[in-house]
């Protein structure tokens, strides 16, 4: 059903560039919206404390000034309404991104995002459509408790008609949100508020990555780690660690959980045997259960052991940083069921 | 008579605006359209020729018809679980409209909305909505794009009263009153909620929630076209120019059932109270005694419309009926953009 | 984490009781309130139209000239409001039965659910509890359209401190709601709306049936079908016609996601080798991934074939029956895919 | 002075109510508490010690201890992410306060939940809420569970102005009203929200907002606590003896950052507002002051009060610093009861 999207003039680019200039994740979104926002006078931000404040984490710092307080909207606080506006003025020719402080308040937008956005297109046959992006974070170990650090992507990626989108690097994180912005649907897009501080190599001139295509982020032999947003850096730093005794892990990115790149999480299996699926939301019914059954069947005959699933632990993220800490994947843990995978525990 | 009063509460008497003749008896015909075009789809319930439920909009014809009027044809609206007043009265055809309730290819939303979802962006329609309150933010932001995009477009959104349970609503008209958004937000109050009366459901005063938000409000009898109107009329050129959005109360009735299947309902609203209304109250009967004092129609004349209104419908429901369906392909198509 | 809650007085059941009196599955939910509501004066109801009209389902006919308007409490349509309501009412001694008439209509609430009643007693240290129920309504194929047909017991299941429930009989139904009203934690149960007038035996005496406990509806040895709310049935039938093939299919029911009785369903996988998951929930990140994952790791070393899934189709549920008939597995196309499996296609 | 108007708008004005100077100087006691206690938070989160941030009270003293003076200890309150105040007037202790804010087994929640959680049941604190207007929900079913258990509780549920952006708080206001429930919505209007004036967030009138739901309002200066304390205590006493809900609004200020590293708030509101509040509406001194005109303390007292206050907060702090985490094992206990 998914076709990437036409970008016009844009380069559209593969894996992490070297050589470039190294900016934080969070400049990689400013970037992003600010190159849209001069491309397309009908990309707007909408949120709270977006303009002088440039949201809590200081991303959009800067925004406002550049296009005044008509493009970058500070609402109450609202989430289900101005939600619910971004829908209406996204079926009405309009290109709003939502700005939705902590991904644990899309709780108050369900309907707005699942009920109205993800169906209007195909309610109407066709005739509507919302061209809205929500972005919004996720992510735990920043000591916010549990109403402040949950990962509930698994939620909108079991709704059709939405897309969703989980950078793990600048790179990534500038070029999706350009063809999130671009895209004629609603995409949620997943920040983790944990790399907002994250450098990396991000080319000057123009670019953007299609949904759907995993990057291999590391290439390897003995085991897969398939990862998302955070957990890539994560599943990076264990492959590192596995290196160096021995075992060469393959780290890939999907990306975009929907649509999901079914075709290189397969082609790596069938090649490592081993495969770890690691995500930062809960692991009940969660994101790694849909990768990790994927997998199991479409690489049924080639695996050497069970898919492995890592998520956060099924429990409201405490706030105690003792408690906490125990609550996610680390690339201690996942290096050593890498070890456990490969008969080398 | 529209009583149009400021968020502060300063009243100011309105007489129905002064138009034609002809333009009186184009509001009578949609009406009537509206009217025979519910009988047909009960009909085709209680014939078991439809799929799932409706929600009738007869007796509340002059809301629809009275507020869509005053329209241009590129306003917005958006519409509810008991649009089909509201679809028919911006601008949409019999025939497809019916082809869309029985889940036909050449229905609005090809088959796949049905009644609770008819869309029609040509003639500004921009959805029908199931969920109580669920086009509040849709009717809002497109106004804001309205707003932003510099046109001078209005939307208008219609609802039940019962809408006024659902939180969104007062989200939405918080920041339509703060930013003087372009949106008239247009209550049913058909004194019920589904089988719940209103004063088990809604303390304290209607107008007066909408005024706390700073939002100027029009009180009128929703069975009075010429009242509803007068009062559209105005509302809708004061958010044209620019002073808001505006808040419009038509008290109205459902002479019939929440929805097709809802036969007895002698356990929630008398059987005296339905006859009253229907017997004093239908604006159909009330437009037309009116235009026959005005001496600008005839029982001849009324009838005449009704036939051909009539020849219209049964046109329309006999090309839906032999209609085909979409093809099983479609299941998949138009899930993504 | 999860023991049975003890049950005062009842007999535990298991499987289905023959020669008892048939009933519908709306009586049995009924039945299972009022005897409730008799043995515990805390119980009550609270929902729209659920007093004189008894909800659009007629459910609860009658329940108010038993209980009165103080115990079967009609409100405004304020989801969100009377779910909060339900919550400060559960944590101060009463044990309310939410009812969300639609399952769709959970999209308005999941900030009670998820941010407020799944997290309280967690994060007071254990020191406030919430013992409430929230009944809604699952299931398409009513004619319905996108928006009020459903089936989204994948995001509750998602949501640590959660307890769902997905009754597929009369008999499950009236066991597992008494369970459910009795247990110290939010539950989520979902009836779906085709089954209310399915008849099934029940017996008069009192019983319940514990959490996370499986159900083997059909024994079978050739193939397993894992099976929730009406697609049990659907399973059932599927069963039906592959024996007349020579198929043997056991069809296994968790009568609850949360918890999961993983056992049972791994137990049956390693005596088959062939699994099929079937669920109304949209496939991508659903239900079935969850499970079938869960199998695919338990019963890795004894599966013949990968495990199938099948959901609903991921799609907005279409109004055209023509269409909608084939967003739903049928037991047409579950017997097809166990032919498949068995090699009989 | 307390205004109390019904939802009519009928106005009546009551004095303070008379009460000994024993109970004045423990109320001026608990605000020095609130004062030295998050002055000692803010020294724990600039000095690295405490993990994550904290809303601090500061300011708005007179608010949390006028009205909770006015409570029984089994009535309920709900409280917001900006919660010290509310759980430290309510009878929580520093010591336990302290040690959840550092993540410790002592804590009020087991270390579990942190600052923006705080529940202290015992106590009648039903907890804090990291949502705004996330407790709203809870309150008034806190206050229909007493109602229907046929108890004489009240319940108040505290939350700051910027709540008046979500939905949920208008539907449960309404069921409120409609079941004339024993709750007092008190909304701290500190004139912002995080880091947007109120000015640019809420439309038309707050008081307005209740009074559409046919709610009784008091509006009050919540920098003043006899004030504050007049008002609850009629508000409390209504609503006891089953004159349904009351909305209480309260003027005040935070007179620190909307959070610990909210240092540089020049961008969002004028340092002259800050430091007119802080010399002219400090609650601590308008209290210090109105006692020394009555002869009822003097100078020598109130550092008395502050010095034994702090010695508490000291050892409170001390006692945290040194207390146990909780055990790994803590980490899936309690998930389910
Ligand atoms: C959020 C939501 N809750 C409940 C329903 C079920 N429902 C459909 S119509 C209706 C009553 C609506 O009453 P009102 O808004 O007054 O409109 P009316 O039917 O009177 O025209 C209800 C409760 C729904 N569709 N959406
Ligand atoms: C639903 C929700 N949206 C946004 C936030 C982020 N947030 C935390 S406090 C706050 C401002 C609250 O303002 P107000 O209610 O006036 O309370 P104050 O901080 O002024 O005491 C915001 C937006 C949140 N916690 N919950
Ligand atoms: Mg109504
Ligand atoms: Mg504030």
């Amino acid at each position: 059903m998914f076709t990437p999207s036409a970008l016009p003039g844009a380069v559209v680019g593969h894996g992490t560039p070297t050589g470039a200039r190294e900016i934080t994740f969070a400049q990689a979104i400013r970037e992003a919206l600010a190159e849209e926002m001069r491309r397309d006078p009908l990309v707007f931000v909408i949120g709270e404390d977006v303009a002088e404040a440039g949201t809590p984490f200081r991303v959009l710092s800067g925004l406002v000034d550049e296009f005044g307080r008509e493009r970058v909207i500070d609402t109450p606080i609202s989430e289900a309404g101005f939600t619910g506006i971004g829908v209406g003025a996204a079926m009405t020719g309009m290109r709003p991104v939502v700005d939705i402080m902590f991904g644990d308040f899309i709780a108050l937008t369900m309907d707005q995002i699942a009920n109205q956005a993800a169906k209007v297109h195909y309610m109407s046959g066709g005739k509507l459509k919302v061209p809205m992006v929500i972005r919004t974070t996720m992510g735990a170990t920043r000591r916010s408790a549990a109403q402040h650090s949950q990962s509930l992507h698994a939620w909108v990626s079991h709704v059709p008609g939405l897309r969703v989108v989980l950078p793990s690097t600048p790179y990534d994180a500038k070029g999706l949100l350009k063809t999130a912005i671009r895209d004629e649907n609603p995409v949620v897009f997943f920040e983790d508020k944990m790399m907002y501080q994250l450098k990396g190599p991000v080319p000057e001139e123009e670019y953007a990555i299609p949904f759907g295509v995993a990057d291999i982020k590391r290439e390897g032999t003995d085991v897969t780690i398939v990862a998302t947003s955070s957990m890539v850096q994560v599943a990076l730093a264990a492959a590192e660690t596995l290196a160096a005794e021995g075992i060469s892990a393959e780290v890939i990115d999907p990306r975009t959980t929907v649509p999901l790149d079914t075709e290189t999480l397969i082609q790596s299996a069938r090649k490592t045997g081993r495969v770890i699926v690691v995500d930062e939301g809960h692991e009940r019914y969660g994101v790694t259960a849909e990768i990790a059954s994927v997998i199991a069947e479409g690489a049924f005959y080639d695996l050497d052991a069970p898919v492995k699933r890592m998520g956060a632990m099924d429990v409201p993220i405490p706030f105690s940083p003792v408690l906490e800490d125990l609550t996610v994947p680390t690339a201690g843990s996942v290096a050593a069921m890498a070890r456990t995978l490969c008969g080398r525990a | 008579m529209a009583r149009s009063t400021t968020a502060r509460g300063k009243q100011q008497v309105r007489d129905p605006a002064p138009i034609s003749r002809e333009q009186w008896l184009e509001m009578y015909r949609k009406m009537v359209t509206i009217r025979l075009f519910e009988e047909q789809v009960n009909e085709l319930y209680t014939s078991a020729k439809m799929p799932g439920l409706a929600h009738l909009y007869i007796g509340e014809e002059a809301v629809a018809v009275g507020v869509c009027a005053a329209l241009r044809r590129d306003d917005y609206i958006t519409s509810t679980h008991r649009g089909h007043g509201h679809c028919l009265a911006k601008g949409a055809s019999v025939h497809r409209m019916f082809a869309e309730l029985l889940g036909k290819e050449a229905g609005y939303c090809r088959g796949k909305g049905g009644s609770m979802h008819i869309a029609d962006p040509e003639a500004g329609n921009l959805g029908a909505n199931a969920i109580v309150a669920g086009s509040a933010g849709i009717a809002t932001g497109a106004a804001l794009s309205a707003k932003m995009r510099g046109t001078d477009q209005v939307t208008v959104c219609f609802f039940g009263e019962g809408a006024l349970g659902q939180g969104v609503l007062y989200e939405v008209m918080n920041m339509a009153s703060l930013w003087k958004l372009p949106v008239i937000y247009v209550c049913e109050d058909n004194l019920y909620n589904e089988y719940t009366p209103r004063s088990e459901t809604t303390a304290g005063s209607l107008r007066a929630r909408a005024e706390a938000l700073g939002i100027r409000v029009a009180e009128v009898d929703g069975q009075d076209i010429r009242a509803v109107y007068a009062a559209a009329r105005d509302a809708v050129e004061r958010t044209r120019q620019g002073e808001g959005p505006m808040f419009m109360i038509c008290h109205t009735y459902r002479f019939r059932g929440h929805h097709v299947g809802d036969v007895n309902r002698t356990y929630y609203r008398p059987k005296e109270e339905e006859q009253q209304w229907m017997a004093e109250r239908d604006p159909l009967k009330v437009l037309a005694q009116w235009l026959i004092g005005r001496k600008m129609g005839d029982a001849g004349l009324f009838e005449r419309i009704e036939h051909e209104v009539r020849a219209d419908v049964t046109a329309g429901v006999d090309f839906a009926l032999t209609a085909p369906y979409p093809d099983a392909s479609e299941v998949t198509q138009d899930v993504y953009a």
